[in-house]
């Protein structure tokens, strides 16, 4: 079997390669996408095979060591990333394949459908690209591009529904990362300014408290902050995530807004841990509790279904942000273990919602969740996955999110900061609120109205399904991906970082 | 103090005005400009450290990366240009209309 | 004590914000964009006395050129639509989904204001301090020079971006490969650009600088691998070309097959990238190339890049995807409004 | 996976297996469903029944899924699980006959015995936990499938009670997740059957451990309905009659109950507990509750909500033979988690029988029914003499060890608690007996519904006759070597050393 | 060398004034007709001023060759943007400004 390297190179070759390809010859890119999926699933394997067996690994491109060349790094976390990005992005695919044939299927305007299916995908398999891209590298200016490729390429997924909504919520969102690309790039600028270099393992030896790595640093997180949509700037995130079409949906919650925490995690994790004062920490946590409260509050006050699903990622990346100070507080691994949980399970419980919300949208031709009671009897198994997802997403056992909260509470109880663990505590219990909204609608009994519409291809709903089991098996399996992290432990310890080839 | 600094200087103030710019105006024109704006200044910031001082080597990585810095804040633009575009047409928003010429910061005075 | 050189420097440093400032707070957006244009030259002249020549080649050509020139026909194409037509095309069509809440004018209070604006102040002077205080750092300045006898190429800038970290470039030509997808999966191209006829001088003027420029683009792409230039200069003024050809109305842009575009457009990414993969195989690592041949292949690169360049810049400033069935949809007398409900109409 | 191991496993997945696959039938195929159901529960039985023998030979079954280090779900067999989860199935297996008639022709039956499944499958997990995690999984788990249930008539009414059973217990669930945490933070793993883990952590502890007692009882409180968090029991009698039957003999309450007696018996250890004076004001949650329990049963017209109300009071007495820390009252109360079960699940079946076939909800309109019903009466009249404790009856068994156990204990208030609740138990339960056998009928119900040679269906017949004779039997047979009590004295002997 | 640069700078600075007073013009003048004069005329001498006395200090005949290249581009693009500024300006109907 090749090696991690190789393994990893076909990671970002070959969505580039079928995208280009889609592009060109756009009657097959419906084939080429979902064979790009599989090729994708297929080569993380590959890499998690290898990883496991060889350990973390640094790979030069085009031959050029540290100071000059660009690095991929491949450890535990990335490798983790990768594997949800490939997990998460197949169940995506195989909906969109479904999602697509089906609205084209349907005699209104099938031609606006058919040109929305041959840009989806290679607008998406870019987008794939970015995002491997981003957890490979490791060197701060090339995840400046794969950010703006991840960027750009969800702004026109936003826009790709031509709703009126999606297209102003898109505008916004292309203003806001435009933003936050500048603060990110000036912050690189900077850092590259003291120390002269971009790798970001070789930065967290280097760093030293001083004015223009206060200044660098919080350029970078700013501009993180407003990608990641952090509480008071989560402005945006709502009407892109709630107006674009279903998959779109999934993927910009599940997979997009993970890119920009996970560097967030890198940075204030491992390389910038030494300098970093624990107040700093304790700011973002507070935001985090703020996004928790807020989030659950909008979520539950909103009348349409992907609002309230959108709302819910505000409150869920709360939790993500309250984990930091616990990772700062916690010698051991298991505040990291529980992010790495928290968002892994995320992302398949919230991409699972996005994809049940599109089928019952499709079915019943609206979805206000006022009028949705009797759902399940037209959709039973999309209105499983949507309940199943909740209930991982509340945090109940034996979820993923279950584990990574309760990681986390131990911690915060064994530091003494139990505020965290009670805001993790209420952050379920109003996720709970949220999810019984939707769930007491779609599970109570009442005569089918909906069947006018077209029958939803299986592959939408079993999708989904999987995605939410998933989600909810995730803390029984937790311990095999944990260990991939372990196995690249160096990967928070800035010692570590330096495994060269 | 040396004429470095201005450069420095000089591209800390473009991107103060165009971050101010961007929060400020309501017009999504004005503020797709205003971010370039900001962007400027960062390219700005950088190549002026790319000659650090009294070094005779010009570093030629950050002229690269503004390069590509240039390439990307075109596309980005070009795409937020057309959006801003489609959503003028295809909304109930009045983005720009009328009083073009007195809004000011944002603002319709009068 | 000052040289002339230094009051020089201390002009343009002061004319920069100063221009900027004047653009943003200009009522009249048209006269901001031709600010924004000056702006862009006058920061292209920055470049050269920062001796970053690529760069200052780079922002005429792009930042300030072509960048101009999109915002100037998103303005016009703004303009033209009527607050009457508008009206007319929307009558009664919206739904509720569809519906976006009316947004609140918000003025913001002045304290706020005054605070937001206060702290901002504080973070740039902070910023300023902490620059003067820093001195730069080495830079990689050196390690480029050292490696440079293995690179292929002369010019440094060339060098970095295209082996040292052509990793970079390989994802920046993706990124402007999205910016051209992303612009066709918005919407479709409306030609003729202009309303009005082109008339004979423009005509002429294009006939007579497009093979020019075509010319002056492939010896930008060619001087690249010694001096300043190479495929984004090089692609740029292709890029103009193609403006020009766009503005005139060329028949025989209108005529080019849309596959043919879609070629050009994914020539240079599709290029690059198999290079890439081509050095893997070869036994080397990611765009590792034969350190002898890598010279030639660098040009191979940058030519093919050039001209997806020039044809992807060309696209975004016309703004769409071409027409699909290009005998129905070419006339310039559809107006934007019955387009535009085209593509909004439908929903989910 | 050793054998004993796969053993307990396999009890799980013989009534969850069932469960998903009914899900996936389609509606209409009943017989398939039921021959599911009903060889789903024998199966399960024999397992237990295996289970039980293994055990009594001295065996000892586990098995463990590792999470993460320190983070593990262990299934474990011992005595006290052996006795929960054989209440629980061979109430499962009656229940299910009974539902099976009950719903013969309402709607939705798939939903409904998927979830009955899945149902069971928690509750015998719950008994078999061998940790605090894995309790704490099953135990938030049981809220999650019962919800269906209880809202399964789908009426305004019926979610209105969802509601409220839901923040009831999410909230405990989330004061039960913090308790639980919290413990493990101090002590690390807790696993039950071992030596109490907080008598381990010692004095040093004391104040935590005085803290997280509370936070703990007020956790399972909640399902054990104790007397401030009892709100959403009485609500939940929406149900239909077969899920109020099983929520409140075996599946929530009854794991609300089941979490305090392992609290006290392996987490803090008796002893210890006592010693923290912990118990005592436990004591007096406990009578409060059946006090206040009974006076609003008392004040109850509607019959089932009646039983609720006496599910409350009841319940506590599991709870007040549990802190009174003695072991023949632990006997008592130990004794009183199977008898209850078994009355209280014969009263729902009749009440059950009487709303089904006459449409009789009110106990006003229950005069001379007993000479329309006689069976049914019979079995409820068993089940109401058991509960008010008269001998030979199970309840006369419980009673009288939770009394000699107070008296043992020096506590004679308790006695007083014990004589006054057994008053009012009669003043609740005597005078439905009264109208119904010695008044003349005024037929005031309907007289439409499955008039068959017999009084009503024999589905709806054979459960609750089973159970009264259990009823019956395990107050005769008390001292027989297989008899719940024996078992528990077995456990007890564990808890409180021979 | 000598000669021909001091020329050189002679004819560079003999340029500056065309441009000065170019921007002058189209500083002072009253509409877009007449500032447009001043402009391409103006610019267009002062180039041809700047590039002689460029040509004149080139060290050959390539950068004489690029230089009267760049002119004659600039020549062409000045007037042509200049016919194309003053078109559109009659098309909008701006009057000519006349001596009131």
């Amino acid at each position: 079997m090749a090696d991690a390297a190789f393994w990893a190179i076909c990671l970002v070759v070959a969505p580039l390669f079928f995208a280009i390809s889609s592009f060109v010859r756009g009657g097959l890119a419906h084939v080429f996408g979902p064979l790009a999926a599989w090729l994708n699933a297929l080569a993380v394997l590959g890499l998690t095979v290898s990883f496991a067996r060889s350990g973390p690994l640094r790979y030069a491109i085009g031959g050029w060591q540290l100071p000059l060349g660009i690095n991929f790094r491949i450890d535990g976390l990335c490798v983790l990333m990768l594997a949800m990005t490939a997990v998460t992005g197949l169940a995506v695919s195989m909906y969109a394949l479904g999602y697509f044939s089906l609205r084209i299927g349907s005699a209104r305007q099938m031609s606006r459908h058919e040109q929305q299916r041959l840009f989806f995908w290679p607008l998406w398999l870019l987008l794939w690209a970015g995002l491997n891209g981003l957890y490979l590298s490791s060197d701060l200016f090339n995840i400046y591009v794969t950010l703006e490729i991840t960027g750009l390429a969800a702004v026109s997924l936003t826009a790709l529904s031509g709703k009126p909504a999606a297209r102003l919520a898109a505008l916004r969102y292309l203003l806001v990362s435009l933003l936050g690309s500048c603060s990110y790039l000036l912050g690189v600028a900077l850092l590259y300014r003291c120390y002269g270099i971009l790798d970001m393992a070789a930065l967290s030896r280097l760093v030293s408290p001083g004015p223009l790595l206060w200044c660098g640093l919080a350029l970078l997180t700013a501009g993180l902050l407003l990608k990641t949509a952090l509480f008071p700037l989560h402005f945006w995130l709502p009407p892109a995530h709630a107006n674009a079409l279903a998959p779109v949906s999934a993927i910009l919650s599940g997979l997009v807004v993970k890119a920009s925490f996970y560097l967030l995690l890198r940075l204030w994790g491992e390389v910038f841990a030494q300098v970093l004062p624990p107040a700093a920490y304790v700011l973002l946590g507070a935001l985090g509790c703020g996004a928790v409260l807020w989030g659950a509050a909008q979520a539950l006050l909103q009348k349409r279904l992907k609002m309230l699903i959108a709302y819910s990622t505000v409150a869920q990346l709360g939790y993500l942000f309250i984990a930091l100070p616990l990772i700062r507080l916690d010698p051991g691994p298991a505040a990291r273990q529980a992010v790495v949980l928290l968002i892994l399970s995320h992302a398949c419980a919230k991409s699972a919602m996005f994809m049940a919300a599109g089928s019952i949208f499709l079915k019943a031709g609206h979805d206000r969740i006022a009028d949705l009671a009797g759902i399940k009897e037209v959709l039973p198994v999309s209105s499983f996955a949507f309940v199943l997802a909740g209930v991982s997403l509340m945090g109940f056992p034996p979820s993923g999110g279950f584990v990574g909260k309760w990681l986390l509470l131990g911690v915060s109880l064994a530091g003494g900061q139990w505020w965290w663990g009670m805001m993790l505590v209420t952050g379920s219990l109003l996720a709970a609120g949220y999810v019984y909204r939707v769930a007491s609608r779609l599970l109570v009994f009442k005569a089918p109205f909906f069947s006018r519409r077209q029958a939803i291809p299986p592959v939408m709903e079993w999708s989904a399904v999987l995605l939410a089991v998933l989600a909810m098996l995730l803390g029984l399996l937790a311990g095999s991906p944990l260990e991939l992290l372990a196995a690249g432990n160096q990967v928070f310890s800035p010692a570590g970082l330096e495994v060269l080839r | 103090m040396n004429t470095l600094l201005f450069y420095d200087f000089s591209g800390l103030a473009l991107l103060a005005i165009g971050l101010h710019g961007l929060i400020r105006s309501s017009h999504p024109l004005r503020k797709i400009l205003a971010a370039n704006l900001m962007t400027s200044g960062v390219f700005l910031i950088m190549i002026s450290g790319a000659r650090g001082t009294g070094q005779t080597m010009i570093d030629p990585v950050p002229h690269a990366m503004v390069l590509t810095g240039i390439v990307v804040s075109v596309s980005t633009t070009a795409v937020a240009l057309v959006l801003v575009c489609l959503v003028q047409e295809t909304t109930n928003r009045a983005l720009l209309w009328q009083k073009r010429k007195r809004e000011k910061w944002g603002r319709t005075d009068g | 004590m000052m040289d002339a050189m230094g009051i020089f420097d201390m002009v343009l440093a002061l004319a920069l914000p100063w221009l900027g400032w004047r653009l943003l707070a200009s009522p009249d957006l048209f006269r901001a964009m031709v600010l924004f244009i000056s702006l862009g030259l006058l920061m292209a002249l920055t470049w050269v006395r920062l001796q970053a020549p690529d760069v200052a080649l780079a922002e005429a050509a792009i930042g300030a050129g072509l960048t101009g020139a999109l915002f100037l026909s998103a303005l016009r194409r703004l303009e033209r639509l009527s607050e009457a037509e508008r009206r007319l095309a929307f009558a009664g069509k919206r739904e509720e989904e569809d519906e976006i809440p009316p947004e609140r004018h918000r003025r913001a209070k002045p304290v706020a204001y005054g605070l937001a604006l206060l702290l901002l102040a504080v973070f740039v002077l902070l910023l300023a301090w902490s620059l003067a205080q820093t001195p730069a750092g080495g830079g990689l300045g050196p390690a480029v020079g050292e490696q440079l006898g293995q690179s292929g190429v002369r010019s440094e800038v060339t060098a970095v971006l295209l082996n040292f970290r052509g990793y970079d470039t390989l994802l920046e030509v993706m990124v402007l490969f999205l910016a051209a997808l992303g612009v066709w999966s918005l919407t479709r191209v409306r030609l003729p650009l202009q309303d009005e006829e082109p008339g004979p001088v423009l005509a002429t003027l294009v006939r007579l600088l497009a093979p020019l420029m075509i010319m002056v683009a492939g010896y930008l792409v060619w001087i690249g691998g010694s001096r300043a230039g190479g495929a984004f200069q090089g692609g740029a003024v292709l890029a103009a070309a193609g403006v020009l050809l766009l503005l005139a109305n060329v028949t025989v842009v209108r005529q080019i097959p849309a596959a043919l575009l879609r070629w050009g457009l994914a020539l240079g990414p599709l290029l690059f990238l198999l290079t890439a993969v081509v050095c893997v195989a070869a036994g080397g690592n990611l765009l590792e190339y034969p350190p002898q041949r890598a010279g030639a292949w660098i040009l191979l690169i940058e030519s093919a890049s050039a001209v997806s360049i020039g044809v992807t810049l060309a696209a975004l400033y016309a703004g769409g995807r071409p027409p699909e069935p290009p005998a129905q949809d070419r006339g310039g007398e559809q107006g934007p409004g019955r387009d535009a409900d085209a593509d909004a109409g439908g929903r989910q | 996976m050793n054998w004993g191991g796969l053993l307990l496993v396999m009890i799980l997945l013989s009534s969850l297996v069932p469960g998903l696959i009914i899900f996936a039938l389609p509606e209409k195929s009943n017989r398939p469903r039921t021959v599911l159901n009903l060889g789903g529960a024998l199966f399960k039985l024999l397992l237990i029944l295996l289970m039980n023998v293994g055990i009594y030979q001295g065996r000892h079954f586990t098995v463990r899924w590792q999470l993460l280090p320190g983070l593990e779900l262990l299934l474990n067999s011992d005595p006290l699980a052996a006795l929960f989860s054989t209440l629980s199935t061979v109430l499962w297996l009656l229940t299910t006959l009974y539902a099976v008639g009950y719903l013969e022709q309402s709607p939705n039956r798939r939903q409904f015995f998927g979830y009955f499944s899945i149902c069971v499958t928690v509750t015998v997990g719950i008994a078999l936990a061998g940790n605090l995690l894995t309790f704490l999984l099953f135990y938030e788990l049981l809220t999650l499938t019962t919800y269906p249930l209880v809202t399964h008539r789908g009426t305004r009414e019926a979610l209105a009670a969802g509601r409220v059973y839901l923040v009831y217990t999410l909230s405990g669930g989330a004061v039960l997740l913090v308790a639980v945490a919290w413990l493990q933070v101090l002590a690390g793993p807790v696993e039950f059957g071992g030596p109490p883990v907080a008598a381990s952590l010692g004095a040093a502890h004391e104040g935590q451990l005085m803290a997280l007692f509370f936070l703990f009882i007020a956790g399972l409180g909640v399902k054990a309905a104790l007397v401030p968090l009892h709100g959403w029991l009485p609500r939940a009698m929406v149900a239909p009659a077969p899920v109020s039957a099983l929520l409140h003999a075996v599946a929530v309450v009854k794991a609300g109950v089941f979490g305090i007696v392992r609290l006290v018996h392996d987490v803090y250890g008796t002893q210890f507990a006592a010693g923290l004076n912990l118990l005592a004001p436990l004591t007096i949650l406990a009578s409060l509750s059946i006090i206040y329990g009974s006076l609003c049963a008392l004040r109850e017209d509607d019959l089932k909500k009646r039983l609720a109300y006496s599910t409350v009071s009841q319940l506590s007495y599991i709870v007040l033979g549990v802190s009174v820390a003695g072991p023949l009252a632990a006997i008592g109360g130990l004794v009183h988690l199977v008898h209850q079960g078994l009355m209280k699940i014969t009263l729902f079946f009749c009440a059950g029988n009487l709303a089904e076939t006459l449409g009789v909800h009110r106990i006003s309109e229950m005069r001379g029914i007993a000479r329309r019903m006689p069976v049914t009466m019979a079995a409820f009249s068993v089940g109401a003499l058991g509960m008010i404790g008269f001998p030979p009856m199970a309840g006369f068994v419980s009673k009288w060890y939770l009394g000699m156990g107070a008296l043992a204990a020096d506590r004679l208030w308790v006695v007083a608690v014990l004589v006054v609740s057994t008053l009012l138990n009669a003043a609740y339960f005597l005078p439905i007996l009264i109208k119904a056998w010695f008044t003349p009928p005024d037929c005031s119900w309907s007289e439409q519904g499955g008039r068959g040679r017999v009084e009503t269906r024999w589905m709806l017949l054979a459960p609750p006759l089973l159970t009264a004779l259990l009823v019956i039997a395990v107050g005769l047979l008390a001292n027989a070597q297989i008899s719940p009590l024996a078992w528990v004295k077995l456990i007890v002997g564990l808890e409180y050393g021979p | 060398m000598g000669l021909l640069h001091n020329l050189g700078t002679v004819c560079i600075l003999l340029g500056i004034p065309f441009f000065i007073s170019g921007t002058i013009g189209l500083l002072r003048f009253p509409d877009i007709y007449t500032r447009l004069h001043a402009l391409t005329k103006a610019d267009n001498v002062g180039l041809g001023f700047v590039v002689l006395g460029l040509s004149l200090q080139a060290d050959g005949w390539h950068t004489v060759a690029r230089l009267l290249l760049i002119w004659l581009l600039v020549l062409i693009a000045s007037s042509a943007s200049c016919h194309l500024v003053a078109r559109a300006a009659l098309r909008k109907k701006i009057e000519p400004w006349s001596r009131p």
